[in-house]
């Protein structure tokens, strides 16, 4: 047991103006979780890539078990015993879930398959963690926690005894987080080394054997996280590694006005294959105030935002603004969805595209039917200094920034326009502390200016630390819960 | 306006003739364009001409026409009536170069048009189908929709009903004259609707017609060559152009400048259309059908009898 | 059952090039030059007919043509990543230049009306038309039954998750394309020795960009290409009908009716479409 | 900068290199070829030749461009340019009273309406029933050949109804012809003009700003309350629109007339045309220059190497996969990493 079974020493890797790995060396062991924490940005995915085989490093090597890791060849390093949990998932959209897990499990390109069969160690796995998944559905109808869990499943289901899992836990409800962690304890305890990236550091103490930190690509220090004071690797220190200082929270809720904002009259929403997504929902989010929606994702809270900012329609009831039916009173929309890279982004355009995407109606921005670009450029400049977006030039095309910098894009570009109305969902989804800190203060700000925020998230603690009014969605309708994470956690059923 | 590719300070050495031939699909159809890439070739070997030749259509064609004229080509054939208008427009501007078009209605003394009586040789096979014919049923497969071959149809029709007045005459268009396949299909079905004799105008997709009326046992007209010969042996007779001796003539007036514009008909009594029974198969016909197709080809020839054409 | 046979042997070219199609658009790749495949197809395989005499070797020369024309493309389109429908456009043209180029130089430049020996066909079906329909079954089996089929359509979907999973887009999509150019070969060959018995310029008349449009309304399925090829071809079939019948109406209303029936029966069904969401798109593995 | 020289630079000789494999390959005299190649597109008369059959090359490819900017497929060029030459047609024809100077103009317009509302059925096809415009359009493109031939030997045509084309229209309606000896008209302008418009409308418009970004992601669109069904209506509308432009201004430049073999596979071209420019306007210029060129040397080779026709093509697909070729190679080494 607990012997080295990957062995990284001095990898580098540059990407174009970007030194995305320097010089980093870690030892994952067997019968070990190994947290690899990290800023957005700092080389975590980058590094994982390097050992499925997906990048190829410039300098450094890896071995497993004392032989060298075939750098680039992600068919052969799966068959040595590497299994990855990517980022961003690895699922076919128009495949069915089980589909999707027979494609990670092909026995043979000229055998005959039937993925149903293929599929049924990952559901037996599945109904044994109490998570629930559909074998038949088309993965592109799920929520996306419900693909998080078949990506996971995919993994834990092969046969590798090494088990890279990159986020995993980002879209997870606390229960499935809980579930998961369970399953990992136990593939532990059998032997298999573990990699788990994690931006929570609640989590990462609540599992991790080690962690490795990564700042800006470079490699910081290994260690065992401890409960806090007894001078190891706690939570506060790690932040430290992690972000080098640590930036104060800021609490003030200055709640005031509460002047009529919006209000939801029964509505009803279908979702993308006609099911009642939300069913006779009534809420009201009155000026200057959040009222933050939890649960676990799929329970009609994409359905529920899409409704709101009018890009689906009602079935039945009405949105009302400030009393007004509709269109009439249509107040200034700010709109964070879940999904940044499928409804958020246009990912081979620029970021100053992207952030056009609100601006370009602002009419500071216009002269007569055209659009001003030396002022936009001039304006997406601010937000990508306001926002502290990471990016090598604003003519950069948004689909290579790291998955925090592309959610910045999209914050920056909603909050910029003075909304009445905000609707967030998961607005921190990977980001890491810094950004996610940053991101809470601007909807706060967002809110002590008037706006109405409804905020729909999977992070309890986000929910708790952000909302005036808490509530939590179940199967498309709308419950209240006590202020609290562990009221929260308590009401869903 | 001065000519022009001709530097008039240019000594008059012995130029070469120049022809060139347009024609509005490749000259590899064996049919319409192949026939009058034939004549270009007996200019070429006759006249000891330079000749070239290319296919060009719509916006192409007054480019081709002027970068021709420009190099010094005396005569320009146009292979088809859309050449009759741009030779006209770019004539005026080479006076030294003549632009003949096959049929087109308009002349100049630079720009003239002739045109094959094809429609001669079609009336005889149809008075040979319409006298034949068992089933007093026969059909016609055109490849694209133009009216030298509606022309063409038009006069084998005459040619059938003149010989059986109560026979019934199909017409298919396959709107491609380069798809033996189609041709074939069109062909296979109007034999299943009681066509005995076929005739053609389908270019290059004329084998498809032939290979039906083969395996379907129909008989088949050639057109525009003599396709007697056909492997397919379904063949009984071709209505063709004899074009070669037009071409050289035609070529001979402009080499010699005799040429004054004009349009010239070019039909049997000059010997430029024939209708020629397959030799093989001439058992097959009835002598009283021979006698009555050569009355009227003898009376055509002696003007006697006009074959309806379209004016085009 | 005649009446089927010979629409069967009239569709088969147009089938056969839409089942590849199908497979090479499930991997992600829209294969333009498929016509040209088909010609180049139908030339070669006449031209080794003529000079052997056997039709089997025909067919046999015509699959490799496709074969090798589908690899250009693959090299351009898969390794270059250059675009799929500009490839595909280039192809066609070289493909019409040079099978007019050789058929002038071998037959003169004014053509021949050619006649070659044609694969032996009874009551209407030979080997190539109940090869079409098996093939369209195996296919399907293998497109939904085996792990090529699941790794290929995966190309064609989401291709990072196929390379996630293990396997090469690349490989997969050359595979695809030399499939693909296969049939498209098979189904020009088809069209020279198995129908016409002969070879004219060009003569493959739009039938490869058919098969494309094809492939689209079987909704990517081999079986329902070749249903769906055969149904236009029954509608291209009545053309001649209503002609001979003398209706009067303007024939080129006939001649456009298969392409009207197909947008109609499109438009019809509509809703829904699922097209291989990578598709036309070239995918570079990062590193 | 520099880059973008050195690239041209490379790309060029690379094409010259390929043009002399193939011309060698077929036993033609390599030095002789390129000559009337280049006599053929650049040196005086040539010139013009490039651009007068660059004009619709331009126009049509700047409706490509439109169009896959939009995420929208349309391989329909060639049916849209046939529908948009019937609408100047028969504009006209029934507008044989009207002044020249106000029915030239009349006529573009209709050959740009016409060419639009063609490519817009395809669009609505796609809008409201989902039919994939690849598809559609390239059935129409049959449709649209047969409806073109049908209304030159129908209702449009000429009055003695013999020939199937139309009428010749009067000179006075005629764009001016910049010279005699060839056929370089102002035509060339409208198609430069329309760079620049579609330039500014892509790039430095609210709307054309949209209509790219429902192209490069019509769900974010919708999340920003953008509805990609109009744009992308708007957007093959345009592109039919520009396709028919491209007809009428070779109706009134050059022929006077319709007639089988009007159109010179135009709208396919246009294809390659646009992608070959980058998708943006102002490649699809330079793109559309390098055709007319490579078409204009090609044809007066083919006219006088005495080795006919044929070769054009072998030349055209040749030029072509090597251009892509080498363009992708280039585009490959310059990004070791590529964009998405
Ligand atoms: N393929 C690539 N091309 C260019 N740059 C890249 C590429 N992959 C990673 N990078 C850059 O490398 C750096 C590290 O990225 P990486 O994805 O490893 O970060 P991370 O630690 O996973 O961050 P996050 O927490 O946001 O997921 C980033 O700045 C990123 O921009
Ligand atoms: N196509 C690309 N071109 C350039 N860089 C890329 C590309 N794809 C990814 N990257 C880089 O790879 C890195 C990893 O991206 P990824 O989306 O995994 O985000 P991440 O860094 O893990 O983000 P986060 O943790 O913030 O969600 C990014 O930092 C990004 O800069
Ligand atoms: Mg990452
Ligand atoms: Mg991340």
């Amino acid at each position: 047991m607990n012997d080295v079974v990957l062995e990284v020493t001095g990898i580098g890797k540059r990407f174009g103006a970007v030194q995305a790995l320097r010089d980093v060396s870690a030892q994952f062991r067997s019968g070990e979780i190994h947290a690899v924490l990290g800023e957005n940005g700092a080389g975590k995915t980058t590094l994982m890539n390097v050992l499925a085989g997906f990048v190829v490093p410039d300098v450094g090597t890896v071995t497993y078990r004392g032989k060298p890791l075939p750098f680039g060849e992600p068919i052969a390093i799966r068959r040595m015993g590497l299994e990855m949990v990517h980022q961003h998932f690895m699922l076919v959209p128009a495949f069915s879930v089980e589909e999707n897990v027979a494609l990670a499990h092909i026995p043979g390109l000229l055998r005959p398959l039937r993925a149903s069969r293929l599929a049924e160690p990952a559901v037996r796995l599945a109904k044994d963690m109490g998570w629930e998944i559909a074998p038949s559905a088309r993965t592109n109808g799920l929520p996306v926690g419900a693909q998080q869990r078949v990506e996971i499943l995919k993994a834990l289901t092969g046969k590798g005894d090494v088990l890279i899992l990159d986020e995993p836990t980002a879209v997870l409800g606390p229960d499935e987080i809980d579930d998961l962690f369970r399953v990992l304890r136990g593939l532990r305890d059998q032997g298999r080394a573990i990699v788990l990236i994690a931006h929570k550091l609640s989590e990462i103490m609540a599992i991790a054997d080690r962690v490795t930190v990564l700042r800006r690509g470079e490699f910081v220090g290994t260690g065992v996280p401890t409960p806090v004071g007894n001078g190891g690797l706690d939570a506060r220190t790690l932040a430290l590694w992690m972000v080098g200082e640590l930036p104060e929270a800021r609490h003030d809720r200055s709640v005031a006005a509460s002047e009529e904002g919006l209000a939801l009259e029964s509505i009803l929403v279908r979702g993308d294959r006609g099911e009642a997504a939300v069913r006779d929902l009534t809420l009201a989010v009155r000026r200057g105030t959040v009222v933050g929606i939890g649960g676990v994702d799929g329970n009609g809270q994409v359905e529920l935002a899409e409704a709101v900012v009018g890009v689906r329609p009602l079935v039945q009831g009405e949105v009302r603004w400030r009393g007004e039916r509709a269109r009439a009173g249509r107040p200034q929309v700010a709109y964070v969805p879940q999904d940044r890279r499928g409804d958020g982004l246009a990912l081979r355009m620029s970021v100053l595209e992207n952030l056009l995407v609100a601006g370009h109606r602002d009419s500071a921005l216009k002269r007569g039917p055209f659009l001003r670009l030396g002022a936009a450029a001039r304006w997406a400049r601010g937000l990508v200094e306001r926002f502290q977006i990471k990016i090598g030039s604003i003519s950069d095309p948004v689909g290579g920034l790291s998955g925090g910098n592309q959610q910045k894009v999209i914050v920056a570009r909603e909050l910029s326009s003075e909304p009445e109305l905000l609707v967030v969902v998961n607005p921190t989804r990977g980001l890491d502390l810094r950004a996610t800190r940053y991101v809470h203060d601007q909807v706060r700000r967002a809110r002590n200016a008037g706006a109405s925020v409804l905020l729909i998230s999977t992070d309890l603690d986000e929910i708790a630390e952000l909302s005036d009014e808490t509530y939590y969605l179940s199967r498309g309708e709308v419950r209240p819960a006590a202020l609290g994470a562990a009221a929260l956690v308590g009401g869903v059923p | 306006s001065a000519p022009a590719g001709k530097p008039s300070g240019e000594a008059p050495k012995e130029e070469p003739f120049k022809v060139a031939l347009l024609t509005p699909g490749p000259v590899s159809d064996a049919g319409w364009s192949a026939m009058a890439y034939e004549g270009l070739m007996a200019i070429k070997d006759e006249l000891g001409a330079e000749v070239n030749n290319q296919e060009a259509g719509g916006t192409q064609i007054k480019d081709a026409m002027r970068s021709y004229a420009r190099q010094g080509y005396k005569l320009i054939f146009g292979h088809g009536f859309e050449y009759n208008e741009p030779g006209m427009e770019v004539g005026k501007d080479f006076p030294d170069t003549v632009f003949v078009s096959s049929s087109g209605g308009q002349t100049a003394t630079n720009v003239g048009a002739f045109r094959f009586y094809l429609e001669q040789g079609f009336y005889l096979a149809g008075a040979m189908a319409g006298k034949m014919s068992k089933s007093g049923v026969v059909g016609m497969v055109g490849g694209d929709d133009v009216p030298s071959i509606r022309s063409t149809f038009k006069a084998f029709r005459a040619g059938v009903l003149a010989a059986n007045p109560n026979a019934k005459v199909q017409e298919v268009f396959t709107g491609n004259g380069q798809d033996p396949a189609k041709a074939k299909q069109a062909t296979e079905q109007m034999i299943a609707a009681g066509a005995d004799f076929v005739i053609h105008q389908a270019n290059a997709a004329a084998q498809g017609v032939f290979d039906a009326c083969k395996e379907k046992g129909a008989y088949a007209f050639g057109a525009n060559a003599d396709q007697n010969a056909n492997p397919s042996g379904a063949v009984i007779a071709s209505a063709i152009i004899v074009g070669k001796p037009a071409f050289v003539a035609l070529a001979k007036q402009v080499k010699e400048g005799t040429f004054k514009g004009g349009i010239a008909l070019m039909g049997m009594d000059k010997g430029a259309i024939d209708f020629v029974v397959n030799p093989a198969m001439a058992a097959k016909v009835p002598a009283d059908v021979t006698a009555y197709v050569d009355e009227l080809r003898k009376q055509i020839v002696d003007g006697k009898l006009t074959v309806p054409k379209d004016e085009f | 059952m005649n009446e089927f046979a010979t629409i069967l042997s009239y569709a088969a070219p147009v089938a056969l090039a839409a089942i590849g199609e199908t497979v090479v658009e499930r991997s992600g790749v829209i294969h333009i030059g498929i016509e040209g495949g088909m010609l180049a197809g139908a030339f070669f395989a006449m031209l080794t007919t003529y000079a052997t005499g056997s039709p089997w070797l025909g067919i046999g020369v015509g699959v490799v043509v496709g074969v090798l024309l589908a690899l250009l493309s693959a090299v351009f389109c898969v390794t270059l990543l250059a675009d799929q429908v500009v490839i595909g456009t280039a192809v066609n043209l070289l493909a019409i230049g040079l099978t007019r180029t050789l058929f002038a130089l071998r037959f003169g430049a004014s053509g021949q009306l050619l006649s070659v020996e044609k694969i032996p066909s009874m009551n209407g079906l030979d080997a190539v038309t109940i090869g079409t329909v098996i093939l369209a079954v195996l296919v399907h089996l293998a497109l939904t039954r085996t792990g090529w089929g699941l790794a290929t359509r995966s190309a064609g979907e989401f291709p990072e998750a196929t390379e996630a999973a293990g396997y090469s887009v690349a490989k997969l999509r050359y595979g695809a394309l030399a499939f693909g150019g296969a049939l498209a070969g098979l189904g020009g060959a088809y069209l020279s020795l198995g129908i016409a018995g002969s070879f004219a310029d060009n003569m493959t008349a739009g039938r490869g960009f058919v098969a494309i449009a094809m492939v689209t309304f079987g909704r990517w399925k081999p079986v329902w290409a070749l249903l769906a090829s055969l149904l236009i071809g029954w509608v291209d079939s009545l053309q001649f009908t209503f002609q001979t019948k003398g209706w009067d109406a303007p024939f080129q209303l006939f001649v456009a009716l298969p392409y009207l029936v197909a947008l109609l029966v499109l438009a019809g069904v509509g809703r829904g479409a699922n097209a291989p969401a990578a598709l036309a798109t070239p995918f570079r593995r990062s590193r | 900068m520099k880059r973008v020289f050195v690239e041209g630079g490379l790309v060029l000789a690379g094409l010259l290199l390929i043009l002399i494999a193939t011309i060698a390959t077929f036993g033609l005299p390599v030095g002789e070829s390129l000559r009337m190649l280049a006599e053929g597109s650049l040196s005086g008369g040539g010139l013009a030749r490039t651009l007068v059959k660059a004009t619709p090359l331009i126009l049509a490819g700047l409706g490509m461009v439109l169009a896959w900017r939009a995420g929208i497929y349309n391989i329909g060029g060639e049916g849209q340019y046939l529908v948009g030459a019937l609408g100047g047609a028969w504009v006209a024809r029934v507008g044989v009273a009207v002044p020249a100077l106000v029915l030239k103009p009349l006529v573009l317009i209709a050959a740009f309406l016409a060419g639009g509302l063609f490519a817009a059925l395809a669009g609505l096809l796609m809008v409201k029933r989902h039919v994939q415009v690849v598809i559609s359009t390239i059935l129409l493109n049959f449709v649209a050949l047969q409806f073109f031939n049908w209304a030159v030997t129908g209702p449009l045509q000429e009055a003695s109804r013999r020939l199937p084309q139309t009428d010749r229209v009067p000179d006075s309606l005629m764009l001016f012809r910049l010279d005699r000896q060839n056929d370089l008209h102002t035509g060339v302008f409208v198609a430069l003009a329309s760079v620049a418009v579609v330039t500014v409308f892509l790039f430095l418009t609210p709307t054309g700003f949209r209509l790219r970004l429902v192209g490069d992601n019509p769900r974010a669109a919708r999340a920003n309350r953008i509805e990609p069904g109009r744009l992308q209506l708007l957007a093959i509308g345009l592109s039919g629109g520009l396709c028919g432009l491209a007809a009428g201004i070779e109706y009134l430049g050059i022929t006077g007339q319709l007639g089988y073999g009007f159109s010179q596979q135009i709208g396919f071209l246009a294809i390659p045309v646009a992608l070959l420019g980058g998708l943006h306007p102002i490649g699809a210029l330079f793109s559309g220059l390098y055709f007319g060129a490579l078409f204009a040397g090609s044809e007066n080779l083919a006219r006088f190497s005495g080795f006919g026709t044929t070769i054009v093509f072998v030349i055209q697909g040749v030029a072509v996969i090597g251009f892509v070729g080498l363009r992708a190679l280039i585009e490959r080494r310059r990004t070791p990493e590529a964009a998405l």
